[in-house]
């Protein structure tokens, strides 16, 4: 059962042709990692992916039904990790993630929360404000959003494994592979290559000028 | 005494509304002032102690992560 | 229905912990029409004439120094993208936060006008009039304001040119605003002018949310 | 130059300092300022002029002259601070403000409940109301700048700069206001100021401002303590207070 389908995609932009007629399925289970050199296009094509920006032509389905018409079950489903971590940086992590719960209708208690930080090493920084954190550190605070959604479908990340130590790595790649091990799909952009030990579909984006 | 009685030095020679209000905002102010700077105080210091239970839990967090790799 | 309220909750506590950010408009409001008695002389006669166009001027402007603040750290730090990827309708979410800022940063600017009318010595009558337009007046403001704000929130330098766009849009506001509190100086009737300005709040508020929620998603890069 | 001054340039001295000081200053600013007023409020003659209403002076004149003089401090430590990069006036200025600043409404408000019997309204744009008026605006200028920063050693300096540009333009604000004034509206009847007064109205006067003072000194010691602990929150001697402190209230 395909849970994104992707047909003649184009983006411009900036008057820039970045890519065209792009066409892709990823079914339940499977890995897509997106490939291609600074300046092909790839983050903007996980935004058009995400929803967040209309493509210059084509579209794309999710189960079935175009994203733009069925944009709240679409969001339901999906989890985005984009270059913007998405977390405010004057409330604590606490805050912070509780919000995003709320907002995505994930019902969880604190201490919940709390032992995912631990396993996340970050014990006793939970509810001081995030601004006071290293940039890795806000990087798993904002990675931690993948630990609470479990009726999450589709998860689309950005180039995750950037300012991650080799713990955070090791840590972020055992949870992608459980998700996809459940019927999960993941869509991935990384610069460092994939330590995913999980059948992964590839997709390269050609540079144009 | 610049006043028979009680309620003559209340009554202020009609203006007790005014004098009153300016004795009473003063007084209100240099209260608040200095409330304000007594508990910012306190909380000051009880911000140090949290800092201290915040090392110590981070201590204690590291020392099991060490235990569970040694085992 | 309970992420508007976390919505709501979240930027609550964050305008309290950035207060010192929010004095800001409140200072300029009271330092602007404190200047005028400087400029045109202390008459109480003359500062009774001009009281109404002036309280009002300054509150648009001063709205305006408080609306850049709506959506920029949200955009900035990415929460924004988050809100447009969660299954809660944008327009409503938008309306809530439209609805914290206006709480946060204007609402305070009325809770001051009676010391302001104070300074250029308004008659009782004009200062009720002139309570009641401000409280109807100035969600239209927000509203508008927050249009403007979503479109030029991806641009880094969206300051003037959100006056630039917004102030021609204040103008009926502002004309149908002083003439309620001008008539009220007679002792004459302002019900017709506060209806209109009614009339406008309640369109605005109506169609402005969808309008917000289109141009965030025109802004997203 | 100044040898004597520079351990106290030193923190955790400064700190205990205050500490020997807050109990005197507290205690007898207390003492001094309610049997002033007390004594301003019911025993001086009433004025044959205003009869009772010129009482509000025990409150108006201490913290008019007050506010001036809280401002010329803060920007003498400021520029101390500037000039000699001594990091603890930075500290004081940031304590002298907001009393300065409440000094200055507090001032305003007994002006204007003062004006109110005298002119008929309770604001009235009179030169030396509204000189006060723009002192409270440099005041909370200097105190929202500081808060802008979140570096509190840059916050000192940039607020430092502001409070010596005030201080230049003090003078300069209150001439132009007079003249403002008087070109305006001629010299108000009522001076406003010191008028010269008999013995007996003048000796509360003067026992107020000083109780002022000293209360105002009392807060001070408080605020710098608070200015000190915020700069040196991680120290070890900090720290050890902060210990000591919260095991005495447990003893209590």
């Amino acid at each position: 059962m395909t849970v994104l389908s992707v047909t003649n995609l184009s983006v411009v932009k900036r008057d820039r042709l970045l890519f065209e007629n792009i066409n892709f399925d990823v079914e339940r289970g499977t890995l897509l990692y997106v490939k291609g050199q600074n300046g092909a296009g790839k983050t903007s094509l996980l935004r058009v992916l995400a929803g967040l920006v209309e493509p210059d032509s084509g579209e794309v389905h999710f189960c079935q039904q175009d994203i733009k018409d069925y944009r709240e079950n679409y969001y339901q489903h999906l989890v985005y990790f984009g270059h913007k971590l998405g977390i405010n940086l004057t409330l604590s992590a606490l805050e912070n993630l509780e919000f995003w719960c709320k907002q995505h209708q994930v019902t969880i208690s604190v201490d919940t929360i709390f032992c995912t930080l631990a396993k996340l090493n970050l014990v006793g920084l939970e509810d001081i404000p995030v601004a006071n954190l290293s940039a890795g550190q806000q990087r798993r605070v904002a990675l931690a959003r993948f630990w609470f959604k479990q009726d999450a479908k589709l998860w689309i990340l950005d180039e995750p494994f950037t300012a991650l130590d080799t713990q955070g790595i090791e840590l972020l790649s055992k949870q992608i592979t459980q998700f996809l091990s459940i019927g999960g799909s993941v869509v991935v952009t990384s610069h460092q290559a994939l330590r995913l030990d999980y059948p992964t579909d590839e997709i390269t984006l050609e540079y144009r000028i | 005494m610049a006043f028979e009685d009680l309620n003559s030095f209340f009554d202020m020679g009609g203006y007790g509304l005014y004098v009153w209000l300016s004795f009473g905002a003063s007084a209100l102010s240099l209260l608040i002032l200095w409330l304000d700077s007594f508990f910012s105080k306190r909380t000051l210091l009880t911000q140090v102690l949290k800092e201290q239970a915040r090392q110590t839990r981070i201590k204690a967090a590291a020392e099991k992560n060490n235990n569970g790799e040694t085992t | 229905m309970a992420a508007l309220m976390a919505i709501l909750k979240r930027d609550l506590a964050l305008a309290y912990r950035q207060r010192a950010e929010l004095m800001q408009p409140m200072l300029f409001f009271i330092l602007v029409i404190s200047l005028f008695p400087l400029g045109v002389g202390p008459e109480p006669k003359t500062l009774q004439l001009i009281g109404p166009g002036v309280i009002w001027v300054a509150a648009i402007l001063s709205s305006l120094l408080g609306l850049e603040r709506l959506f920029r750290d949200d955009f900035e730090d990415g929460s924004l993208e988050q809100l447009m990827l969660s299954s809660t309708s944008l327009p409503a979410a938008a309306l809530v936060k439209v609805l914290a800022h206006w709480l946060t940063s204007i609402l305070p600017l009325i809770v001051l006008s009676p010391l302001l009318a104070l300074f250029l010595h308004l008659s009782e009558p004009m200062y009720w009039a002139l309570l009641k337009t401000l409280l109807l007046g100035t969600p239209l403001l927000s509203l508008i304001g927050a249009i403007a704000v979503g479109l030029t929130v991806g641009l880094n330098r969206g300051g003037v040119l959100l006056a630039l766009l917004l102030l021609p849009v204040f103008i009926p506001l502002l004309i149908f605003a002083t003439s309620a509190v001008e008539s009220a100086s007679m002792q004459l009737q302002y019900s017709a002018q506060l209806a209109i300005i009614g009339a406008m709040f309640l369109f605005s508020l109506a169609l402005a949310p969808f309008a917000i929620a289109y141009a965030l998603r025109v802004s997203q890069t | 130059m100044w040898k004597w001054l520079h351990p106290y340039a030193k923190t955790e001295r400064t700190y205990h300092l205050c500490q020997k000081l807050l109990p005197w200053f507290s205690l007898l600013g207390l003492a001094v300022i309610l049997f002033a007023s007390f004594w301003g409020l019911a025993f001086a003659p009433a004025d044959y002029q205003q009869s009772d209403a010129y009482r509000i002076i025990y409150v108006h004149v201490p913290s008019a002259v007050l506010s001036k003089s809280l401002y010329i401090t803060m920007a003498v430590s400021a520029f101390i601070g500037l000039v000699w990069q001594v990091k603890t006036s930075f500290m004081a200025m940031m304590a002298l403000a907001p009393i300065g600043a409440m000094v200055t409404f507090v001032s305003l408000i007994t002006g204007a409940a003062w004006g109110k019997p005298m002119w008929g309204t309770w604001w009235e744009w009179d030169a030396r109301l509204t000189s006060q008026l723009i002192l409270l605006f440099l005041f909370l200028g200097v105190i929202s700048l500081y808060k802008a920063f979140e570096d509190k050693q840059q916050a000192g300096k940039a607020a430092g700069v502001m409070a010596v540009v005030g201080i230049i333009n003090l003078p300069i604000i209150h001439y132009s206001v007079e003249w403002w004034n008087t070109l305006h509206q001629g010299a108000t009847i009522l001076k406003l100021g010191k008028p010269s007064m008999p013995a007996e109205m003048l000796w509360p006067l003067l026992l107020s401002i000083l109780g002022w003072v000293i209360v105002c000194g009392a807060i001070f010691l408080l605020r710098m303590q608070n200015e000190i602990l915020q700069r040196e929150i991680r120290r070890p001697w900090v720290v050890a207070l902060a210990n000591k402190s919260s095991t005495l209230n447990e003893g209590k």
